[in-house]
């Protein structure tokens, strides 16, 4: 097995964490977190198919590698969308 | 000589990642704080070794980047800790 | 080999400890951790510029975002808790992730050999952008697009961000206060840090054009370098309402479709550069791009206008 | 010259690794949280600095020299900062405890 | 010429970007003077698409793919086009009321935040329908999301933040599920361009996983039961502008994905039992949004379970698709029925929120049964809820009839005669829960109802415009209907 193949299994298999802990948690912040557990597997198994892709010099091929990086800004800003929004309903609770 | 170098960020990475134990254990939040921050250094140390080993540079500039940002995280964590209410200062 | 095993098991069980924490706490110490250790995975799996990118967004500015988080929540009422589903439920949730996880395990087995890529294509284009990185080349020239596209999200992020201001705080200054701190650790290290994170973040973007590093890199460092200070209350955002912050932060991406219409009329189309053109105009796109990317950043970890502090 | 060279490299390098393996050490086994502080900042200041010593040598040129010793002094710096933070967090907890 | 569809996308992406640091007030004025360009170039090319008959192509960047990233409006493109530009310019000049500023008063959050968001909004969907790779097509996604989140929970309460959590949360899933796909369709087939995947793909179980989780993914965006938990909160706590944006047009931006995987991406691969599945859920959908309609006694609520069920309809039109490739009558029908669903129903949904939105504010409530002297005091609003509430029942001559005959007539057709008695099913339900609303509002009322004003004028205009155009649609030609067939992979001859 290459390190490719290895690390796109462990990619598998935080993605099924990811979305476990999405679905039972019940605390929001939590579930955000898991989202970003869930992210860090999908971009793994998106390096493990650009690692197996390497070839013309590249230890990888820059396609995909390049949209994972374009990925990891969006689902930070994702991220911080849905923590604020926790933060405007948790203040939100005070006023009633 | 490259081979040495990879042994030891083999070793390196051992020996923190043996040290993650504290931040799934604990028990207090300092516990979690500094095996965090030895995972940090730990990384660190390895990337400068692979990076020396397998001539990659760049990999220096990850170290680099790392080493801002992992302090950056660990006041994060230091100063968020839950911790007794007296513990913060009065905001001016 | 052996060092991979170690670093996918270390990677799996921080992140099984981080979903199932108790504490939220410890769950984001431990996603950090998780940050760290995808850091050296993407060194392995040779995307150097991918592991620039999680070290200072994923381990970095996502941390310190959900601690933050944490820190705020700690001081409010802990809202009551949802239903938490069943454990006959949990187990077939349980179930139904092993079985995707599984059956995406054995695709990634199943994927085709030799694998398809598109590394030759780029290769044997790279020389017409005059970059040496070819992640760069496929960000700033033959996917622009999408790089073009992700700047406006982040920015319509922060405009999201805003848009959850309370009733009262609109224009008022961003994120909640933060306790002040004029001598002790925090304020040493916040006024120590930002003059060398500066120069960091200027290399990395210099040798983004040749090397692993570029625009994304430099705004996340740029951005932690200002938050760092915010920190320890020693410098306060501005105002939201400030015209000049709502400029900064948007003048990436106008200057970036400004260059790209310019092709659409000087090449024929949106995006192309002039030969001989890419890389400067590559360069002056990135740079202020760097600097819209790294406000909007740091704006998105430091939240929405509080009611308590309008200044 | 290289054999001195790497006879130097492997000497720290291999030191380096000894303060690594003690602070780990540390850190799972001594009993109270100020002393695991002190493991851990033997593995930051001397542990990471021995092996930037080790490769100083090897860096490619003024430029690579530089941001190795700048990766070791913000290593130094930030566990300088937070160190303290650690501690007094550490004496606010004890006694809840 | 072939500048069009990218004009088409940057028009709003600039003026979305620019209208941050012009605030409240320059935003507005910004937003009314697109517009007319954005509706002008849709106008144009859905002209060009049906003149010449092929889909407009562009390489940005002069990069072809599947380096490059290219952009491709086809009929289906052009028509939805056409159909956004046209519920946001109406939702826009109806929002004027509310999100209005005044010149020289100051900037209010909610008005600072609009603009930016509607453009940004109508940005993403011209993404969606004219990009042609798969990974643009998830930025134009997390784009619509982030631009629909806030709309959701724009007034601020506790009950809207909470809808907006929900659905961010959906989402979110449905948009990590989808690029997990994106990895695995690179994986196997190195491209992300549609038309190039569709002679690159087969069956094979990476490529079946990755269509299978995004759809999954897409699914929870689109709402099709049993995944729509999050729609009717979010769709009817919304201001009434809002909620006829995000019902009208964005559960339809990930529907149109969709349609490109099953029909651009795997158009050589047909799926026959998935495609049962997909239409059983329709169908369902159909049958429980309606009665969940039925039953409900909020006005805004009733609108957004009924959306539950139009959606449902949509879905029809993927067994009779994949059933009988070789009869290209019966799957033409079928794909036009769905698209001229998708584009009659955004008009009639967006003119009927726009309707009860009317009603709710010079009421003061939404509860139907308190509806009396509707009738009398604003009848040109109900008279929208009237003709919008045809459309989606399906009653000739409109838009909707002439959706749901044509998906009556390939479920025939195709021998699957089992969906007609679910499309007319459907319709009477559809129709029972029109004539409840209109049956109460044409009671005499017991409150008065404070008078209309030049304002409520401009707002009944547009949202009767919209309903009229939603009617209209049935009136067409056929032959008009063939510009959705330009260009679609499978269908052409």
């Amino acid at each position: 097995m290459t390190s490719a193949t290895l690390f796109g299994l462990a990619g598998a298999a935080l993605v099924g964490i990811g979305l476990f802990g999405m679905l039972v948690r019940t605390d929001p912040l939590l579930r955000i977190l898991c989202f970003n557990l869930l992210g860090g597997g999908v971009f793994l198994v998106f390096g493990a198919v650009a690692r197996r892709g390497a070839g013309a010099g590249f230890g990888g091929d820059p396609v995909p590698q390049a949209i994972i990086l374009t990925g990891l800004v969006v689902a930070f800003a994702a991220t911080a969308l849905a923590v604020a929004l926790v933060l405007r309903l948790a203040s939100a609770e005070d006023k009633r | 000589m490259p081979e040495f170098l990879l042994a030891a960020a083999l070793l390196v990475f051992l020996t923190v990642a043996v040290g993650l134990v504290r931040v799934l254990r604990g028990p207090s939040e300092a516990d979690r704080i500094m095996a965090a921050q030895l995972l940090g250094t730990g990384g660190i140390a390895t990337l400068l070794l692979v990076g020396q080993a397998t001539a990659m540079p760049a990999l220096t500039d990850v170290a680099l980047i790392l080493a801002l940002l992992a302090a950056f995280a660990s006041v994060a964590m230091a100063r968020t800790a839950p911790s007794r209410e007296d513990e913060q200062e009065p905001p001016a | 080999m052996i060092a991979d095993l170690l670093l996918v098991a270390a990677m799996l069980i921080v992140a099984l400890a981080s979903m199932l924490a108790r504490q939220a706490f410890t769950a984001v110490a431990l996603f950090i951790a998780y940050g760290l250790l995808l850091t050296l995975a993407w060194v392995r799996l040779a995307a150097v510029d991918v592991a620039m990118t999680e070290a200072a967004i994923g381990a970095g500015l996502s941390g310190v975002l959900l601690l933050g988080a944490v820190r705020r929540l700690a001081t409010q009422a802990s809202p009551p808790p949802e239903q938490p589903p069943g454990p006959a439920m949990t187990l077939l949730i349980a179930l139904g992730c092993a079985a995707l996880a599984a059956a995406l395990g054995a695709v990634v087995l199943l994927l085709p050999n030799p694998a398809p890529s598109l590394a030759a294509p780029v290769a044997a284009n790279l020389p017409a952008t005059d970059l040496g990185n070819p992640v760069t080349g496929v960000l700033m020239s033959f996917r622009a697009l999408d790089t073009l596209l992700e700047s406006a999200v982040v920015l319509l992020a922060v405009v999201c961000v805003w848009a959850l201001t309370p009733e009262g705080g609109w224009g008022g200054v961003p994120g909640a206060a933060q306790p002040v701190q004029r001598d002790g650790p925090l304020a040493l290290l916040a006024r120590a840090l930002p003059p060398l994170g500066i120069v960091i973040a200027m290399h990395i973007l210099w040798v983004g054009a040749d090397a692993p590093g570029g625009k994304f890199q430099a705004a996340a460092i740029l951005a932690a370098m200002w938050l760092l200070p915010w920190m320890a209350g020693l410098v306060t955002p501005p105002p939201i309402a400030a015209r000049w912050l709502r400029w900064t932060i948007a003048i990436g991406p106008v200057v970036f479709i400004a260059i790209g219409l310019a092709g659409a009329v000087i090449e024929g189309a949106f995006l192309a550069y002039p030969p001989g053109w890419a890389k400067p105009l590559i360069l002056i796109i990135e740079f202020i791009l760097t600097a819209s990317i790294a406000v909007a950043l740091a704006l998105l970890v430091i939240g929405t206008p509080d009611t308590a502090q309008r200044r | 010259m290289t054999l001195l060279v790497d006879a130097f490299t492997i000497l720290a390098v291999l030191a380096g690794l000894v303060f690594f393996i003690a602070g780990t050490t540390g850190l799972l086994r001594f009993p109270d949280t100020a002393s695991r502080l002190h493991a851990l900042t033997k593995a930051d200041h001397l542990g990471l600095g021995l092996i930037v010593l080790g490769l100083l040598p090897r860096a490619a040129g003024i430029d690579g020299a530089l941001r190795l010793l700048a990766i070791w002094g913000l290593v130094l710096l930030s566990s300088a900062a937070v160190g303290p933070m650690i501690a007094r967090l550490a004496r606010l907890r004890r006694p809840g405890e | 010429m072939g500048m069009l569809p990218m004009l088409a996308v940057m028009l709003p992406v600039l003026a979305m970007v620019a209208a941050v640091p012009l605030g409240a007030r320059g935003a507005e004025r910004l937003t009314l003077a697109v517009l007319p360009i954005g509706l002008a170039l849709s106008i144009v090319i859905a002209v060009i698409v049906q003149l010449t008959q092929a889909p407009i192509l562009y390489h940005l960047g002069h990069w072809a793919p599947p380096l490059g990233i290219a952009f491709r409006a086809d009929g289906l493109s052009a028509a939805m086009l056409v159909t956004t530009a046209i519920v946001v310019a109406a939702v826009a000049i109806f929002a004027r009321a509310d999100f209005g500023t005044a010149s020289g008063a100051p900037e209010r959050r909610q008005a600072f935040a609009f603009w930016p968001l509607l453009l940004a909004l109508w940005a993403a969907i011209n993404l969606l329908l004219v990009a042609n790779d798969l990974f643009t097509l998830y930025v134009g996604l997390e784009l619509l999301t982030f631009a629909a989140m806030p709309l959701v929970c724009l007034d601020g309460s506790r009950a809207t933040l909470e809808a907006a959590l929900r659905y961010l949360m959906f989402a979110l899933l449905g948009s990590v599920l989808y690029l997990l796909g994106v990895a695995l369709i690179y994986g196997a087939a190195g491209t992300l361009d549609i038309v190039l995947l569709r002679e690159r793909v087969t069956a094979d179980p990476p490529v079946i996983l990755a269509i299978a989780v995004m759809t999954a993914g897409l699914l929870a965006k689109t709402a099709l039961l049993p995944l729509h938990l999050w729609l009717p909160p979010a769709h009817a706590g919304a201001p009434a502008a809002a909620s006829a944006i995000l019902s009208a047009l964005v559960v339809k931006g990930s529907f149109i994905l969709l349609l490109r995987l099953w029909f651009g991406v795997m158009a050589a691969v047909p799926l026959p039992d998935a495609a049962q599945i997909l239409a059983g859920l329709g169908a369902t959908a159909i049958l429980l949004g309606s009665v969940a309609a039925l039953r409900e006694t909020r006005l805004k609520l009733l609108v957004a379970y009924s959306t539950v069920a139009q959606i449902g309809y949509l879905f029809l039109m993927f067994p009779l698709l994949a059933a009988v490739p070789g009869v290209s009558d019966i799957a033409a029908k079928a794909w036009t029925g769905g698209v001229v669903q998708a584009v009659s129903h955004a008009f009639a949904k967006a003119a009927m929120f726009l309707a009860a939105g009317i009603m709710a504010a010079r009421f003061g409530h939404d509860r139907i049964a308190e509806l009396g002297g509707a009738g009398r005091a604003m009848p040109v609003t109900l008279l929208t809820f009237a003709l919008a509430g045809l459309s989606l029942m399906g009653v000739p001559p409109s838009g909707g009839f002439a959706a749901k005959w044509l998906l009556l007539s390939a479920a025939i057709g195709a021998g699957q005669w089992w969906w007609a008695l679910v499309i007319l099913g459907g319709g009477l339900l559809t129709g029972g829960y029109v004539y409840r609303v209109l049956a109460s509002g044409l009671r005499s009322g017991g409150a008065a109802v404070p008078m209309s004003t030049p304002v409520t004028w401009r707002r009944d205009g547009m949202a009767l415009g919209l309903a009229v155009i939603s009617v209209a649609l049935g009136f067409l030609p056929l032959a008009a209907f063939g510009l959705v067939q330009v260009g679609q992979l499978d269908l052409a001859p």
